[in-house]
Parts: C-alpha cells; structure tokens; sequence
C-alpha cells in the first residue's frame, strides 16, 4: 500500500498488485496506487509503459491478469465498461471512442437519450442540452453535425464534453490533450480545477509535462510496466526534472533546449503564393484557404503555428495534392507543379506525415516491413516488379537504428507499436524517399517526452541534410524548440511570420488568435 | 441516418427530394412507365406492386437492423422457406393430408398458432444465428451463408420436398384480403415500417444498432452492450423472415420447400440501393422502402411493357446501378 | 373485334432450354392465329409468376396460356384470372384445386419418369445396378420425375438396385462431378437414370472420361443436343413429353375461346410421353433442330 | 498473410499446422472419409476433386484479390456463363450448328482464339465494373449485383436460352485431358495459384493491394494509386472467370446458359473459410487454396458415402460454420 494511508480523506480506488500479460508481452507488473476524491493524479510514463493498459483495466475493458482493485472500500471487478459507468467511472480513452457517423448530440448521449413520455427519443431536447454541454469546452459547433466531419481536436473536444457530462466520482483520461493547442488546454486544467472543488477524483495521461506539473496533486509513474514511483506536490508544482528521471531512470538533460540558430543558407525549394481552395462538398466544415503566400527553403525548419481549425492541415494537404486547390500556384525548384493526387506530389519529391496516424498513416494489421516500404515500392523493387526484400529489410534495420524504432521483428503488426514508435516507422517511410520537401502534421501527437526529443532531433537532422521540412504543430513550446523560422495562420490566413529565435508563445499566440493581420 | 432526414427527427420534404436520389429516381421511373402506357397508374397495378414488394420488403426491413450493424443474413431465403413450412405443418396440424387445397373447416390449429410458430421459429434460428456471431467469433457472412444451406435441408428434411398446400380462409385472407381497396400484406408492410422506423429512430436500442454498426469497439467503450444488440438484430430479421413466410404461404395457400431461393440478393439490394451502408451506421428505414418499391416497379412496369424476360435482365442490372450511382452524384453535390 | 386480341404466354423459367421451345412455340402458335403475345418469365419464382399474372389482368388480355411452375402455388393467382373471366389453359403441370380452367394439355411428369424408368428395366431384363440423378430439391419437375421412376423401380428393388442417388441440381456441371464420385465410390453402373437431359449430357461425360462407353443413360426433356446424342448412341434414350404440341394446342384452344366462346372439344388433353431412343428418333418433336 | 506463413517468405509447417485452422480441418476431414470408405483415397477419386475444385478455385483465387481489398464480385457465376459463351461462339465459328456434340474438324477458329476471347471479355467486363465502382462511387456490392443480372441476360440473349454444343478435341482436352495422372483443369489452377501467391507476396503490386484493403486513405496518402490498383483486382478477378469458363466449357464439351448459378456464394466461402478477412488487407492464396478444397473434399465425401441431398446441405452448412469457428479459435489461442 501507498505511503498515504494516514490521510484524512478516504481512499476512492486503490489498485493492489495489478499484472497484466499479453500473450508474451507483460505490459503491467505488480503496479499499485491509490486516488481520493478531489485530487488529480497523474500516471506518467514513456510511450508503451502500461499507463492505457491500466486505465483499461479500471475502465472495465480488459482484465488484470492478478492483482485487485478496491472502489470506494469495495471489491470490484468490471467485466464491461457498463460496469464502470455505473459506479460513476468514465473514462476518455487514448484512441478516440466516438462513433463516427453519428452527431455530436447522440455520441455525447449515447446510451441514454433523453426520452419524452412514451419513451421515444426526444431530439429537441437532446440537441438542446449537447449544445450546453460542448459549449463548456469551448466548442460551438453544431450539435447536429455527424462526427465524421470534425477534426481530430474538435472531435476530443467532444470527447471530454461527453465525460464531463456524466455524474461521475472518478473520471479517467488517457492524453485528452494531445491534439489540442493552448487555449483548450487550459480551458481543460480549469474545468479540471473546478471538478476537483467538487470532489472528483481525476486520473489524467500526458506526454506533456508543464501540464502535467501545473495540475497534478500527486503522479505516479511507470517504467516498463513496472512502478517507478510516485511524487507528491510540495509546496509548489512538481518540477520537470523529477518527472523525468522517474520516467526515463536517469537525470533529465534539457528538454526543448533551442537549438543554436543554424545557418540556413539554403535556397527556396518551395514557394507557394495566393493558394485558395473551395468548400469540398464532402468536408464541408473544412477550413478554406483564403490567398495564402509561403515560402519553404532548402535545409530549414518552418514551424506553422495556429489555433484549431485554423487551416494548417490543409494548407499541407493542398501542397501534397491531397485536396483540390481553386486558385494559386506552387512552385518546386522554380518550376511550377500542379500536383493533382498524392501520387503525383511524392513523385515530385513531397512528403506529408499525417496528422491522424490511425486513420491516415498506418496500415494497422499490416506488418512493420510494408508500413515502412509502402510510399518507396518503386525503389525496393526490381525491374519486373519483384520487392527486393532483403534491400527492404536492411533499409528498415537502419532507420531502426537511427531513429530507435522499439520493435520485435519487422513482420510485427505495427498496431501492436505504442505510438511513438509507431509515428518512428511513419517518419522512417519518408525518410526513405528522401523528399526535398517533407511537410510534418502534429509530428509528436502521443510522443513520450524521451521520443519526441528524438523526433526532434530527426527532424533537425533532416534539415542538415538540405531537406526542407515544414512541421505543424500545435505546441507552441516544439514550434519554439526547432523551428529556424515561423509562420502563425488565422482562419486560412497567414498573419505573422518570424525566425524562431525572435519568436516566443505571447507573440505567436497574439499573431494566432489576432484576426486579420497582414503577412509581413 | 440518410442525409435527407432531418437531422432534429422531422422530415424536411424538399431535401428529401432534392437530396435522396433513390426516391427521386422511383419518382421518374413511375412518370416514364406511365407515360409508356398510362394503365400503369391503375389503382390495381398499383395495388399489385404493393402486394409484390411486401414479402421481400419485410424481410429487407429486418435486414436494415442486420446491415446497419455492418452485419449480413445471406440465410433469409432459406428461413422464409423453413419458416413457412413449419407454418403450414402447424396450420394443417401435420405433414399429413398436404396437398388438399380445399379449405376443409378446421384440419390443424389455425392461422394465429400458424404464424406464431413462423415467427418464433424465425427470431430463434435468427438467435442462434446471431449467438454464432458473438460468441464464437464467426463472421456473419460465413455463419448465415451456412444457415443458408442449413435450413433449406431442414425445410426439404421436413416437407420431403413437396409442398404443403390447402389452407383455411382465415389464414389466406392475410395474403389475399383486401381491406378496403387496400391489400393485407400491403398494409402488413407498411405497419412494419412505420413501427422499424420508429424503433430505429426513436428509441434508444434503435440509436444504439446506429452507434453498433458506426463503430463497435467505441459502442463497446461507451458502455452499450454489443454482442446483445448483435444477437437482437439477427433476431428482429429472423422474425421478419417468419412473418414474410406466414404472409407468402397464405397468398400462395402454399409452402414450398424451394420457395425464397435467392431472396437474399433482392432483400440486400433492397436496403443498399436505399441507402443504408455495407460498413454499417448509416441507413433508413425509408431508404429501405423506397429501395424495395425501386425494385418492384422496375420489374411490374418491365413486365407490363411486355419487355422480354432476357432483356429484363439487362435492364434491371442497368438501372439498379444507375440508381445508386445518380443518388450518390446527388450526394456529393447537394451536401449542406 | 377493332383491336386485335392479347393473350398472355407464360413459362417457369427461361434458364431452361426446355421452356424456351416452350415459350418459342407459343410464340410462333400466337402470330399463326394472329393475336399479340405477352411473355412472361416466371424466373423459378412462384411469385414473379404471380406478379405476371396480376399484371396481366390489369392489362385485360385475352386468355392465358401458363406453364406453372408450381401446381400449388400459382393457383391463387390462377384462380384470380378465372374469377376476373379470362380463359386460362394450363401446359404441361395441372393447376390443383382451381375450378373453371377453361382447359389443361400435358404430359404427366410421374407418366414420364415411370416411362424412362421402364425403358431402362427393357434394357437390361435381367436386372441392373443403378445411377440415379435427381432434380432440384422441392422443384415440381424434380419431385413427380423421381416419383415415377420410383413407382416402377421400388416393387422391383431385388433386381434393379439403385446404388446411387443424389440430387444435380438439372444442372450439366453439377452431374459431372456427381457422376465422378458416383463412379469412384461405386464403380461402373449399367445405367445411369437423370431427371433431365442436361444432367444426362454432364453424367455421359463423366462416363466418356472413364472410358465407361456401354452404361446406358437415359434423359429427360428431348432436347436436341440429346436427341443429337441418342442418334449417336452416347444416350440410351430421352423422355419426350411433346411440350411444342401441347404448346401449340393450348394457344389453339385459348384463342378459339376468346374469340367466339368456342369451347374446347376436349377439357383435358393429356399426351403420353414416350422415350426416345435411336430406333424412333423420327416421334422426337424437335428432331428437325439437330441437323 | 496469414498468421501461420513464415514472414521470411518461407513456409514453416509446423506453426502452419498448428495455427492455420481451415488446414487441420482439411486434413481431418480426409482422415474421416477414409475411414469411412477407404476407397475415397483412390488417386481417381482424388483426382477428381482436384479437377472439380478447379473452377471455382480458380475465379476464387481472382477474388481473392477483389475481397483483399475490401471489395466484393457477386457477378462472376453470371460473367462465368458469359465468357463460357463467348467461347463457345468463337470456338464453333458462329450461333449457328450449335448442337453437335461430336468433333466435326476445324469448324471454328479454334481453342485458342476461344481461351482468349474468354480472358479478354472476363477481364473487361471486370474492368467496366471497377470502373463504375471507382469512378460512379457506386459501392462494389451493388455494382456486381447489377452485373450478376446484366450478364445472365446477355448470355441468355446471346444464346437464345440454349446451350452451345461440342468442341475440338484440341480445346477439350483442357477440360478433360491428363498430364500424367493429372487432371488438365487441377494443373491449370495449381498453376494459377502459385502465380497468384507469388504476385501478392513478391511483387510490388501485391504489397499495394493489400494497402488499398489494409487502409485505402493511407494508401492514397503513401502514393499509391489506389483507384488503378481497385480496377486492377476486378480485371484480374474477371480474367479468372473467363479462364474457369474456358476450362468448364471444355470439361462439358458444352456452353450453357445457365452454369454458374450461385458460384459466387461458393467462391466468396472459399475465400472466406481460406481466412481473407472481407474487410480487406489480411488474406492469402494459400488460405483460399485450402478454403476450396475443403469445400470440394466435403461435398464429394459426402456424395461418396451417398448422403440424402436434404443431409448434405445440413452438414455442408453446419461444417463451413464449424471450419471457421475452428479457426477462429485457434487463432485465439495460438496467437504470438
Ligand atoms: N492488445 C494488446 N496486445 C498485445 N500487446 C499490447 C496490447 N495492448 C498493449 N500492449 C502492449 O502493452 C504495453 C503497454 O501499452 P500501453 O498502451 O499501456 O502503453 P502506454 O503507456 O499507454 O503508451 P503510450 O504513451 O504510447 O500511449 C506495450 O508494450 C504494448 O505494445
Ligand atoms: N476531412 C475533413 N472533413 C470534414 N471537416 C474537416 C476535415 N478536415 C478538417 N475539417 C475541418 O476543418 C477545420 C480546420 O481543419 P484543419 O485541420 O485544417 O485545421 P488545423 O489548423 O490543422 O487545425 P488542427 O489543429 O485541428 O489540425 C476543422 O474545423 C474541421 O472541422
Ligand atoms: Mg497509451
Ligand atoms: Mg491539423
């Protein structure tokens, strides 16, 4: 047992022992800790160390292999989320858990709409209150939009609404902020704050650690699927470098340390001016691009920083020719391209890392050998078309090496990748290619602090290389940390543009959420 | 939910229109048959295809629930055959005296413990369908496919491959009666309707076969019983194909043991072309209508133009695609 | 008389090459007598049949001159065209239990299978190991053929043995391969006996690939490729049921009615089918076809 | 892949066994009906599945391809009878003298004029239905569905209802010659599969079918032309029906209008059992290799033992179910 026994308040949910096998795979191995109602608990933990696993566990998904969990002085012993629910645990979980062709209002009441007196579901009513609830988030879209047509943000935004509006004790959340950037972060922490007044207790996962450090009355953490330990809030916040030497088992180097300002004397490799697309009838909540100018130079970082929904993504799809593009050009080399598919833009030299890996990147039940290969069959086949396997298979290997992609064997399923390394394999299927231009959509969403460093520095690398990267992203501290230059987009505007040693978060915020600012 | 529903529960009729291009499609298809040959509008013909379309029609409403959990019953045909075989053993209380066609007052137990037994048989060959599904892990389309082959040995186990034939007037009325101008399966089928749509859209075990068949495992997460909401829906088409099976029977005043060969096919069209997805979550009830309506005025106005069998084929092929093909060209343009 | 009369020309099913003749026959018998056809095609659904009959009547033709496909299951759509007073004769299969047919020409299929069956025990009088190739499951056709072949082989079982039974579906390709594993598992038969000519075709193959040239197999339905095959001496014989005769005569009958009421001389014209074998390749209706 | 292949490329047959349910099955399948009729080992009989399993296995083999990536073909029994007719027109020279089944010479223009012709209108007919699937966005089930009819009726009006008759000896011989002891049509398909393994596990292009079914947006986003590659399966899928169609037409010495009635369900299980997920991107030849056997070997012992036909659909049936539950279960256990 935890060394707070001696607390005044009762222990909600202790977990005793708790060992989880996966046919081969120990993900949990005799992890205990306790939470009580009104404190915020944050499980820390590199990428693949058991911290969803756990939370599956409490949530009624998956059961322990041993070990006991205690709620509220109980046994309990969930064998379906229902059971969860019903004692008042809701959990958001770390891969979206929203039904896609449904709305907002039915996923955020589903299971129990509200009925009128014959029992019928009563839409009225229920789109009434769903526009309440998201409100609370910050959210003001339509209720009656199906959730396929949301971005990734918005749709977790929709996912801590729908938690936030179920009677709970204890609610569970595995990197609810991720794909957020500032303002709904810290709209979250302060409904956070508000729940723990009200004597909730909060599990909360998260890669990023000012976060974590800001709101956490205690953390525990994992290593391995093994306790690490946990550290308590004294005084102040807990600081970043203890986190991390519990998490990673050695002292803390600098994390985001800005790296000198490099020379960047490249050539621009990619320019795009005046790019504007329609309204696609198939995304119709897509974001326009309205007359957007950028240039991209050989062998620099340009971070893009805006607000959700401020069209980064699809500036980024429109250059790659995943999107149809209305007016504008873009020129590669000087030369004009107009790529009309993806294809058409890799050809060209183009990469794109997406920024939904579940749905846009990986092949989830393919082998880590094919993810990896897929965007280069031209390259690692003969004349005949045959794959050159054993070509394939070296070039894996050192790109395994180089970016220490954390895998069993290349035929593993990459599903089965926790999702830094997962977004490592991804990286790895560009760098294959060797772009001239390789665009990054949210490069470290659900990175560990330990991998997104890593990441980072690959992408510095890649630059060094003469490769021009443009990296989006909504943490304005990795904007900071590598980008030799950096653009803020409003509304599918540019508004401001400056080298990243001049930049800092007042600035880019003011330039991201400032309407109508003309680029420099 | 097709997209021409709105989305607040009302029906916006314009949009519907505008927006649901089967409907559209039927629409157009009845003006040119019409105009061909203006005894078409008959209120008999009419009367006719509605007759037509019930049997396939019930089941296809059944098969709305299945397919928008991303599920499939490629075994309906074969029930409806067994189905209706048990309803003709219980109506004519045994497999002996099959043929007699005469209504010789009371033989068996009558048509109430007749269609009884169709749909409980139906719901339970449906149940153990679906427990194959979830328990054993069996896809769908491997399970029903050998239900397929399954009850159709069963039915000719039963009949020894005859028919049974001769039932009384009370059981024939509900496929030969008319009540008013209006024929019985007719108004049989359009209860149905109305009441799956109102399951579907209404209640929340109808939202949550929407929620099953969007995503399983985020269902599962949210807290909703899956594997029952499965079964259920295995269940709900195996009763319809039970029902159907009571109606066929009583508007043949036979059960054959090779009746309902390829139906599944036609039931399957029937929801698709209406709109409800393979991959599941989304789909209507009125999708399913009109798509079964499509259906049966393509082949009534066909065989009304005197149009050969063989050319029928072609034709019908044709269209069908057509008709899904214009609906989602409307789609992608009318979209918000 | 300002318009000129339709009737309707119904048959089971197009697939099949025998209704075709069926169908073509009463096409050529309608324009004979000067009437429009209407064609319909029950596509092996009794309910299509029923949805064609129902349209036809809304249509107000003539006379209805119907092949069902199921003696049971069409008759209420039957029973509707006689209560509406259109003059219905019935092809081949009897319609049960419907009062008012104007009249029925056929060929029994029961007399049918107890013929071909009887023309195999001729065959071989002192008895006979037996292939036997049914029909579909439950199809009208399948059912009476397999009852009058067992009428006449059951009370002789100690000499005729059927050592194998099973259903090829009509089909050519299915009675190919079920005559191979027949073959395999039971060895040569002397005769193998098919509910249709098709099956009798795909039965002769499997035959002809094992070199078994003397089992004698005998058909059903008359259709040139058999009666082709007969002449050759690859078929033993083939059941011929005059299905373009009791075509032709119906049409007869149906128009004659609707055109003055004149009733028919018989109710009932009831053809006796007879096998066809190579000495009376001459009776086969459709031997003009294999030239 | 399949679980049980060794990702190396190699095949590791104990895991094999131990993990790939369908060919446990298989072989204990086998094991039964010897025992219960020693003489089902016979080469002949043997033999004889092989050349009967050939059909169906070969357009199961085109299928493959087309459910790999998550699309169906319901057409290809009806496209079977079509490019069967084709044949048969090309190889008699006209619709003329349709009837002889004796060998009269050089009458047309000869088997291989045939084999191509059959190949060529297989593959494009595929190709229009993939076309009006990638370009109409018109969802593959309904596209083939309409196919399935629109092709029956062209080859009935090619054909007038009717079968087309007797062919070289030269183009028989791929239905009914021997290599050997080796039935032609088994050899043709062996052939066919090993090619098939080979294109979907060494080539380029197979690496893309199975990320169009894996992921199609992935795909797309990795460069993939993931439109030409889903027209590609159909083709290919389409190819084989004409190729099984050549090899029937040959077997019977006769083109009908009527064969192939119901293939796809068979084909579509073939596959299934083999282990190809209808959902796209898992699946293997050599799964549906043994899918198709085990069919074939079930309904052939069964014949052999002469079971009732209403028995053998109950045990066809209960036996598919049990194969694949079988599987399943394995799969579960054995995993990693
Ligand atoms: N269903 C599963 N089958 C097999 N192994 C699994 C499964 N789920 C998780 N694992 C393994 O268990 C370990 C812990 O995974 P888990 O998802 O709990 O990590 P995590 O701490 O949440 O990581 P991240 O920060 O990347 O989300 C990993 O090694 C993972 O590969
Ligand atoms: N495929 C799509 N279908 C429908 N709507 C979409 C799609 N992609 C994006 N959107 C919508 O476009 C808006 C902005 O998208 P976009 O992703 O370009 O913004 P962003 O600046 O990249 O922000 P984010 O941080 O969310 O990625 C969102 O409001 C979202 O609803
Ligand atoms: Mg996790
Ligand atoms: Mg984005």
């Amino acid at each position: 047992m935890p060394a707070e026994a001696a607390s005044p308040k009762p222990v909600l949910l202790a977990v005793e022992g708790i060992t989880k096998h996966f046919s081969g795979v120990t993900a949990l191995s005799d992890v205990s800790l306790d939470i009580r109602p009104g404190e915020i608990l944050g499980l820390l933990g590199e990428n693949g160390a058991g911290k969803s696993t756990l939370l599956k566990i409490l949530s009624g998904v998956m059961p322990p292999s041993s070990g006991h969990i205690i709620f509220d002085g109980a046994d309990y012993q969930p064998s379906s989320p229902q059971d969860a629910k019903r004692l008042g645990i809701v959990t958001i979980y770390q891969e979206l858990s929203l039904i896609p062709t449904l709305t907002v209002a039915e996923n955020i009441f589903i299971g129990r709409a509200p009925v009128g007196p014959l029992g019928l579901v009563s839409w009225r009513r229920m789109e009434a209150a769903s526009r309440d609830i998201i409100a609370r988030v910050g959210l003001s879209i339509d209720p009656m939009t199906p959730v396929s047509a949301l971005s990734v943000a918005e749709q977790q935004l929709v996912e801590i609404a729908r938690a936030l509006s179920l009677k709970s004790r204890l609610i569970i959340m595995d990197e609810p902020t991720s794909a957020l950037t500032e303002t709904e972060v810290q709209r979250l922490l302060s409904i956070m704050d508000r729940l723990r007044k009200d004597k909730v207790a909060i599990m909360f996962v998260t890669h990023r650690l000012e976060e974590a450090s800001a709101i956490c009355d205690r953390m525990t953490v994992l290593r391995d699927g093994r306790l690490a330990g946990h550290l308590n809030r004294e005084g102040g916040p807990i600081a970043l470098p203890r986190i991390i030497e519990k998490m990673v088992g050695r002292a803390a180097s600098e994390l985001y340390a800005r790296p000198a300002q490099r020379a960047v004397a490249g050539d621009v490799v990619l320019s795009v001016r005046g790019l504007r697309t329609v309204r696609d009838p198939e995304a119709p909540h897509a974001i326009v691009l309205d007359g957007v100018d950028i240039d991209l130079k050989a062998g620099e970082i340009l971070g893009v920083a805006g607000l959700v929904g401020s069209g980064r993504t699809e500036l980024a799809r429109a250059i790659f020719g995943a999107d149809r593009i209305a007016a504008g050009t873009i020129t590669l080399d000087g030369k004009p391209i107009a790529p009309a598919s993806p294809a058409d833009a890799i050809a060209l030299g183009i990469g794109l890392v997406p920024e939904d890996r579940k749905h846009q990147a990986i092949f989830a039940a393919l082998g880590i050998l094919p993810n990896f290969s897929v965007a280069s069959l031209g390259s690692f086949s003969n004349g005949f078309g045959f794959m050159a396997e054993r070509r394939e298979r070296d070039a894996l290997a050192g790109f395994r090496k180089m970016l220490s992609i954390r895998m069993a064997s290349a035929e593993q399923a990459i599903e089965g990748l926790s999702g830094g390394n997962q977004q490592k394999v991804i990286l790895a299927r560009w760098l294959a290619r060797d772009p001239k231009v390789l665009i990054v959509d949210e490069p470290t969403r659900g990175v560990d602090v330990g991998a997104k460093t890593e990441v980072h520095q690959i992408l510095v690398q890649l630059a060094a290389r003469g490769i021009a990267v443009m990296m989006i992203s909504s943490e304005l501290p990795e904007v900071l940390a590598v980008s030799d230059r950096i653009v803020t987009m409003r509304r599918g505007r540019i508004t401001g543009q400056m080298p990243g040693v001049e930049a800092n978060e007042e600035r880019l915020m003011e330039l991201m959420a400032l309407d109508r600012k003309e680029t420099p | 939910m097709s997209v021409a529903e709105d989305q607040r529960g009302g029906i916006n009729f314009a949009r519907l229109l505008m927006s649901f291009g089967p409907l559209l499609f039927l629409v157009a298809l009845i003006v040119v048959f019409t105009v061909l040959k203006p005894s078409f509008m008959d209120p008999i013909n009419l009367f006719n295809i509605t007759r037509q379309i019930s049997i396939t029609g019930l089941i296809a409403l059944g098969m709305t629930f299945v397919i928008l959990t991303a599920g499939i019953d490629l075994s309906v045909g074969s029930l409806l055959a067994f189905c209706g075989m048990v309803a003709a053993v219980v109506a004519k209380g045994g497999t002996a005296n099959t043929l007699s066609l005469s209504t010789s007052g009371t033989q068996g137990y009558g048509w109430f413990a007749a269609l009884l037994a169709a749909v409980v048989v139906g719901a339970a060959a449906g149940g153990v369908q679906g427990l194959v599904i979830t328990r054993l892990k069996v896809p769908p389309f491997v399970v029903t496919l050998g239900g397929l082959t399954v009850f159709r040995g069963l039915t000719l186990t039963i009949s020894n491959g005859g028919p049974i034939s001769g039932f009384d007037a009370s059981m024939r009325w509900f496929g030969t009666g008319l009540i008013g101008p209006v024929p019985v399966p007719a108004l049989i089928f359009a209860a149905a309707a109305i009441l799956c749509h109102i399951v579907l859209r209404y209640t929340r075990y109808g939202r949550a076969v929407y929620a099953v068949g969007g995503n399983a495992e985020a269902a599962r997460l949210s807290g909703l019983r899956v594997d029952r909401i499965l079964v259920s829906v295995y269940v709900i088409v195996g009763f319809f194909a039970g029902l159907a099976a009571f109606v066929l029977s009583a508007r043949l005043n036979s059960s054959e043991a090779v009746a309902g060969i390829g139906y599944e096919l036609t039931v399957i069209s029937a929801v698709v072309i209406g709109g409800t997805s393979l991959f599941g979550g989304i789909g209507s009830v009125g999708g399913t209508v009109v798509g079964a309506a499509l259906i049966g005025v393509l082949q009534n106005g066909l065989q009304f133009n005197n149009v050969s069998s063989y050319t029928q084929s072609i034709v019908i092929g044709l269209i069908l695609i057509l008709a899904v093909a214009f609906d989602r060209w409307l789609k992608s343009r009318v979209r918000r | 008389a300002q318009d000129k009369l339709t009737i309707l020309g119904s048959v089971p099913n197009l697939g099949f090459p025998f209704f075709v003749h069926m169908l073509n026959e009463i096409k050529a018998e309608a324009a004979a007598q000067g009437v429009n056809l209407t064609e319909s095609d029950g596509q092996n659904s009794a309910t299509k049949q029923t949805a064609d009959i129902e349209a036809a009547l809304v249509q107000k033709v003539n006379a209805i001159v119907i092949s069902p496909l199921d003696v049971n299951a069409l008759a209420p759509a039957i029973e509707e065209a006689v209560k509406a007073g259109v003059p219905v004769v019935t092809i081949d299969r009897r319609v049960d239990g419907v009062e008012g047919i104007l009249a029925h020409v056929g060929a029994d299929n029961v007399k049918g299978g107890e013929a071909e069956a009887n023309a195999m025990v001729a065959a071989f009088p002192n008895g006979a190991k037996i292939f036997h190739l049914q029909g579909q499951p439950g199809a009208g056709p399948a059912i009476d053929r397999n009852k009058g072949v067992h009428n006449v082989l059951d009370p002789l079982k100690d000499k005729y043995q059927i050592v194998f039974e099973q259903t090829a579906n009509f089909a050519r390709a299915e009675a190919l391969s079920v005559t191979e594993a027949g073959l395999a598992a039971n060895g040569k038969p002397d005769a193998i006996v098919c509910a249709n000519d098709d099956m009798a075709l795909g039965a002769m193959e499997a035959c002809a690939a094992r070199n078994f040239t003397d089992v004698k197999i005998y058909g059903f339905d008359a259709l040139p490729e058999a009666l082709v095959a007969v002449r050759d001496g690859k078929l033993a014989g083939t059941v011929e049921q005059f299905p373009g005769e009791q075509s032709r005569t119906a049409v007869r009958i149906a128009v004659a009615f609707a055109k003055d009421k004149t009733e028919p001389k018989e109710k009932l014209v009831l053809l006796t089918p007879i096998v066809i074998g190579k000495d009376n390749l001459d009776k086969a209706e459709r031997i003009g076809e294999t030239k």
